[in-house]
């Protein structure tokens, strides 16, 4: 199964890593088989939906601060179309949950994600969201936020480097380009 | 004739013509459904075009004013960006809301968009590129503007969420407020022209704007009307009902996907609506550059056609705005409404009389140096 | 100090006076209270200012330790010592009267030591919520976690307060309404962009303005202390990063200072020129974003970009010099981790040019402007008691002619061979914050001037042993963080653990003056306030 | 009198800092813009040596790396990101020597505060800098740093980098 419909502009698509799960994912995708006008009508869809990923930050600590230094002139996350940064869940299309998540933020994050509108996305940033991190023994810490929410993509780093963020959204992308929005099975 | 020669690029012979081939094969009655439904769909056409490339422009422009370059990698330059939002927008979930008000939720979002569609009518875009001429067209605008707000309420109000309550409701305040300045600051200028007539007003205007016409006083007037404008589109530094540091999202916080979608559009729309009154009522409108006695100087600036002109002044004023909203930070609503209590609407108070007094003794331009306008 | 003693042997007789690193009074909890409110009145040297309380579960007996200073001479200390055999059920005596900023502290004490003060107003939980089983600090807490089970149902939130007041000599335990019947009430927070973190604030408004504010923390308590006491001291270091995650080579500081201090170790001359700068760096960075944080709360977007930008380059000499941007794990215990880089000097001479530019442009851009200065001036008024009271210090207490700059009063590092100002203005308002954190750019630039060509060769890092342990004993430190003054307490059984470990958080003081200030205000002016504090949550929260 | 010129002086003075924090936006409007383009510089793109994103065991050409699997590093990281995994075996000579089987260390977890490498006696241990990680599934970043078949290197051999500063 080849990756031919998810180009990202600037890195080669055999130079991303974790290439097997989206020739999984791809493979579980098109068991029904695959609808060639619907096919055509979703690349378009998905062109949009991936260049237009409007972010709700979800920062509790040191990864927020990455995230605003991605925002800001030097890194400028606008190149990617993502700087509408939505406070209101309902109009976001992916959460960053950007932080340690802890006991009594757990439902309230819940409830957050309850409330953005479909199709939603969580990316888990910096080694607090994705395992506790350096707190991973702590008795008022989740380890992981893949515990209360699902998550797609893990950007791993304490915190993450801007860059290595971008490189987390087209990793993201790369995942909403190979999904059928109009098929039932978009997520 | 289609094509007129001196002014080959005009789209008014085209419609023209269009009108008299009709008529000629068709019914009265058919005839007008015809022009209703073209000029209907040519405007909703218009009016999301418009919104895609202020949308762009707005976050290019931003951009560099801070620094960076803004979208860049959708299309050549990021130029698609603004499409892809919008595919996304209208694809998204419209979350239903447990205990709001559901009827007033959804007929919300509708006031929004037909406020600024009726008011799109009495727009003169060019020469001929005109649906309605009312006689009393400044009016007009101005009342039919003003129907935004009832969205704004309404969305506040319906949304069963206190952040949309105080948004709303600091909305309607503001609204009020500077609705009062901006009808002045026009009506300032109406006793200039002599007319309410958008096209009659825009004519007057071939030698000489009405911004130098009555200079000091239509100075003022312009000034206030941009700022009150600006205000009533609730935009930075008067985007109180919005306020992302303080209220999330404003009255728009509940709203999602394509009702959504309708408040981001009109934002950018209203934006558009106030430059291009301002344009037509101050800056000539459709009129190119004009100078009495140059006539090969007027011939050429004939030639560009008359949508140009307008498109052009709207976006210098477009530009003024955003420059102005991305420079200052945020009123509070007691200092928002202070300035137009205490500053604004005296000043025009004052203004109009002074106007009065130019144009009774002959102090305007066109009075002193007839020769020259 | 001979006078204080014998002031506190006359207040209460069975006092011990101990002379340790500090001067420490152990005493009854019934004459507690009376011996601090001797102190807080004492003409001659007032000890006005409580730096810090901690509960302390010392095994037998659970009970608290309180860091007193003078706000005249921060370098003037006292430490208070009590307890209560009780572990049932043990009550302490507040001094909330006294020290407006022992309310949260006391909180906290009882949200994880279940230590419950007498007369405290308010005696809620203050990190964790309401139905937590255990307290976490005490050594015999059971850290199952079936007993405390992950909950993804969200529960109202019940605004009632517990307390126990001591009414004619009788305890009497009552409770108390925080909001009236029909307040109308907004939370802001934990999740709102500009709350600067997971805080959550009850607000009650009367149409915009403000009424009451209750202040709900703890969103992102991780027990860093908890944790810490199971760690040796070198891998403790790197939780001080996470704190207030700003200044994380000033905390880190602040910890490395401690424990050489405990285990006298000579730390080499060039590491101390390294980690001054290295702070002042730091300092510089978090007062950018803060300039940043402070125009966006008021909304001036591009000026947010624009401090960000500036902050960009220090960021890239940290990369540089340590492999980190945010969190750059530089001090170690004895030392520094790395040694400057080649270009070092160089890329930071031409930074403090490129500063000294931009400081202007700021001015003329933010300072002077009308719109801003409308919602700075004369908004949030913290008087200079209230400062000292609520024990905020930092740009915000010096916004409030309060002179609290640790840098200054108990110099460390190169200090005492710098030549700054303490920049100290009497406003207090939410503008004199503003401004001092630009002046403060400016005098960390010149303290950065005189030391970047005089860095002296030698080794960065003295011989440690290859584990520490610390002898027996109360150890402290104290230095001038970016908000205010970060305060490290360690007790030390004489393992290569510490039995407690206690940070002094000075966001947390920041916070508790809030409700005071915002009172009355509008509510866009909450947040503008929010933005001069400049608090860091996770700092409180730890 | 004084208040009607407080009103104009303040009028006026507002509009000139307004004028002035306009002419500083119009100036930057047109200054040379700072954003490093990432992904589209990615060939020009400097990173700092000493960056730490990844941890690596640097083999040689023969696959053997320098790790005795001590376990110092394992003790001295703070959250348990690594776990050194070893198994007994007799050498020829009779002795039984411990060696290294697995050295996991988990990415998600780990907070790059350098202690691993600091107190690793034989420098077989380096962050590298490459800061692309970014994956879909958690397992995946949970990674075994030895090569198949590796073994020790023969400690007279010079060691193959220097640690990382």
């Amino acid at each position: 199964m080849e990756l031919k419909n998810v180009n990202i502009k600037g890195i080669p698509t055999a130079e991303f890593n974790d290439n097997e799960y989206l020739e999984n994912y791809i493979k579980e995708l098109e068991a029904n088989g695959v609808n060639v006008v619907l096919g055509k009508i979703d690349e378009f869809i998905n062109w949009g939906r991936s260049n237009s990923i409007w972010p709700l930050i979800y920062a509790t600590s040191c990864c927020g601060i990455e995230f605003m230094a991605t925002a800001a002139a030097h890194n400028d996350i606008a190149r990617f179309g993502m700087e509408v940064t939505r406070n209101s869940p309902r109009q976001a299309d992916l959460m960053i949950v950007a932080g340690t998540m802890v006991h009594k933020m757990a439902p309230l994050i819940k409830r957050v994600y309850d409330q953005m509108a479909e199709p939603k996305y969580v990316l888990a940033m910096g080694a607090c969201a994705i395992s506790g991190g350096p707190f991973v023994n702590s008795y008022h810490v989740v380890n992981g936020v893949d515990q209360i929410i699902p998550v797609d993509v893990y950007v791993p780093g304490c915190p993450p480097r801007p860059e290595s963020l971008f490189y987390g959204l087209m990793q993201l992308q790369r995942k909403i380009k190979v999904e059928q929005f109009l098929g039932n099975k978009q997520r | 004739m289609i094509l007129n020669y001196s002014q080959p690029l005009e789209v008014t012979n085209l419609t023209s013509w269009l009108d008299a081939a009709l008529r000629s094969s068709l019914p009265e009655f058919w005839v007008l459904l015809i022009e209703f439904v073209l000029v209907g769909v040519a405007f909703l056409a218009a009016y999301a075009v418009i919104a895609l490339i202020l949308i762009y422009a707005e976050r290019k422009i931003t951009a560099f004013f801070q620094a960076r370059f803004g979208p860049n990698r959708v299309g050549k330059w990021g130029l698609l960006q603004s499409v892809a939002d919008m595919v996304k927008i209208l694809l998204k979930e419209i979350v239903k809301i447990n205990r709001s008000d559901r009827f007033l939720f959804f007929a919300a979002p509708f006031f929004m968009i037909v406020a600024s569609m009726a008011t799109f009518g009495a727009i003169a875009f060019g020469k001929g590129l005109h649906a309605i001429d009312f006689n009393i067209g400044v009016l007009y605008v101005t009342a039919v503007s003003s129907l935004g707000i009832i969205g704004v309420l309404l969305a506040g109000w319906s949304s069963n969420n206190k952040y949309s309550m105080i948004g709303a409701m600091r909305s309607g305040a503001q609204f009020v407020s500077y609705e009062l300045s901006a009808g002045f600051a026009l009506m300032t200028i109406v006793v200039l022209a002599g007319t309410m007539q958008f096209s009659t007003m825009i004519e007057g205007q071939r030698y000489c704007w009405n911004l130098f016409n009555g200079h000091i006083s239509s100075l003022i007037a312009f000034i206030i009307y941009l700022i009150s404008g600006h205000a009533e589109t609730n935009r930075g530094p008067f985007d109180l009902p919005e306020a992302e540091s303080e209220l999330t999202a404003g009255y728009h916080t509940e709203y999602s996907g394509l009702q959504f979608g309708f408040y981001y559009l009109a934002e950018y729309l209203n934006m558009f609506i106030i430059a291009s009154i301002a344009t037509a009522v101050f800056l000539g409108g459709y009129m190119p550059i004009q100078v009495k006695g140059w006539v090969a100087f007027n011939g050429i600036m004939e030639y560009i056609p008359s949508y140009i002109w307008f498109f052009g002044k709207t976006a210098v004023l477009i530009f003024l705005s955003l420059w102005v909203r991305w420079s200052f930070p945020r009123l509070r609503i007691d200092q928002l409404l202070n300035l137009e209590w205490k500053y604004l609407l005296p000043i025009n108070l004052v203004n109009i009389v002074l106007m009065v007094i130019l144009v009774l003794s002959g102090l305007t331009l066109t009075d002193l140096l007839p020769g020259w306008f | 100090m001979e006078n204080i003693k014998k002031l506190i042997l006359n207040t209460v007789k069975d006092a011990v006076i101990e002379e340790k690193q500090k001067l420490t009074v152990t005493v009854d909890y019934t004459k507690l209270h009376l011996l601090a409110k001797t102190l807080r009145d004492n003409a001659e040297l007032p000890f006005d200012t409580l730096v810090f309380l901690t509960g302390m579960d010392r095994g037998e007996e659970l009970g608290v330790n309180y860091l007193l200073c003078s706000s005249k001479d921060l370098s003037k200390e006292i430490v208070l010592k009590t307890g209560t055999t009780d572990r049932e059920n043990p009550l302490l005596y507040s001094v909330t009267d006294l020290f407006e900023t022992a309310n949260y502290n006391e909180r906290e004490v009882f949200a994880l030591f279940g230590i419950r003060f007498i007369n405290n107003p308010d005696m809620r939980k203050f990190f964790l919520n309401g139905d937590w089983n255990g307290f976490p600090f005490r050594k015999d807490y059971d850290a199952n976690p079936e007993l405390n089970p992950l909950n993804l149902e969200s529960k109202d939130i019940i605004d009632i307060a517990p307390r126990i007041m001591e009414i004619d000599g009788k305890l009497v335990e009552s409770t108390v309404n925080i909001f009236e019947e029909d307040d109308y009430i907004i939370n802001i927070g934990p999740q709102h962009p500009s709350t600067h973190g997971v805080m959550h604030f009850r607000t009650s408004l009367d149409g915009e303005i403000v009424k009451k504010i209750d202040v709900h923390s703890g969103y992102i308590h991780r027990g860093i202390e908890k944790l810490s006491e199971t760690l040796t001291y070198p891998q403790i270091l790197h939780f001080t990063d996470r704190l207030d995650y700003l200044s994380a080579n000033i905390n880190r500081h602040g910890l490395c200072m401690a424990v050489e201090k405990a285990a006298e170790i000579e730390v080499p001359e060039r590491a101390q020129y390294i980690r001054t700068i290295m702070d002042e760096l730091n300092r510089m960075d978090s007062h950018l974003l803060a300039w940043a944080c402070q125009t966006n709360d008021l909304g001036a977007t591009t000026a947010f970009i624009y401090g960000m930008r500036e902050r960009e380059i220090i960021l890239d000499i940290f990369e540089k010099t340590c492999g980190g941007r945010l969190i750059i794990n530089q001090n170690v215990v004895g030392g520094v981790m790395f040694d400057i880089y080649d270009d070092f000097q160089k890329d930071v001479k031409s930074f403090i040019i490129y500063m000294c530019d931009k400081l202007k442009e700021y001015d003329r851009f933010f300072s002077h402007n009308v719109i801003a200065l409308g919602r700075m001036i004369g908004i949030g008024n913290l008087s200079k008691e209230d400062a000292i009271n609520y024990a905020v210090t930092g740009p915000a207490g010096r916004g409030s002619g309060w002179s609290c700059d640790i840098r200054k009063h108990i110099p460390y590092a190169l200090y005492d061979k710098v030549e700054f100002n303490e920049v100290i203005r009497t406003e207090g308002d939410s503008y004199a914050r503003y401004l001092n954190r630009l002046d403060e750019i400016e005098q960390s630039l010149h303290i950065i001037e005189q030391l970047i060509d005089n860095i002296p060769e030698g080794d960065i890092c003295a011989k440690t042993k290859a584990i520490i342990r610390l002898p027996e004993g109360e150890f402290y430190s104290r230095v001038e963080a970016c908000r205010g003054e970060f305060g490290v307490f360690i007790e030390s059984r004489g393992d290569k653990f510490p039995y407690r470990l206690k940070f002094r958080s000075p966001s947390m003081a920041l916070v508790s003056a809030m409700p005071l200030i915002c009172k009355n205000e509008k509510i866009s002016d909450f947040i503008g306030i929010g933005g001069s504090m400049d608090y860091v949550i996770p700092d409180i929260d730890r | 009198m004084s208040s009607v010129s407080k009103y104009f002086s303040g009028l006026f003075t507002g509009i000139k800092s307004l004028l002035f924090g306009m002419s500083v936006t119009w100036k930057e409007l047109w200054t040379k813009k700072v954003t490093r383009q990432y992904p589209e510089n990615r060939d020009t793109l400097v990173i700092s040596d000493r960056w730490r994103s990844e941890l690596t065991m640097p083999h040689d050409e023969n696959n053997e790396h320098a790790c005795t699997a001590c376990g110092i590093c394992e003790m001295n990281c703070p959250n348990g990101t690594i776990k050194v995994i070893s198994q007994m075996i007799e050498t020829e000579d009779g002795k039984k020597k411990k060696i290294l089987d697995k050295y996991q260390w988990d990415l998600g977890m780990c907070t790059f505060c350098n202690l691993c490498v600091l107190t690793c006696p034989s420098d077989a241990i380096k962050f590298e800098n490459t800061f692309e990680n970014a994956v879909f599934n958690r397992e995946k970043l949970k990674q075994q740093l030895n090569h198949e078949g590796s073994k020790l290197r023969d400690k007279k051999k010079e060691p193959l980098a220097p640690k990382a500063e």
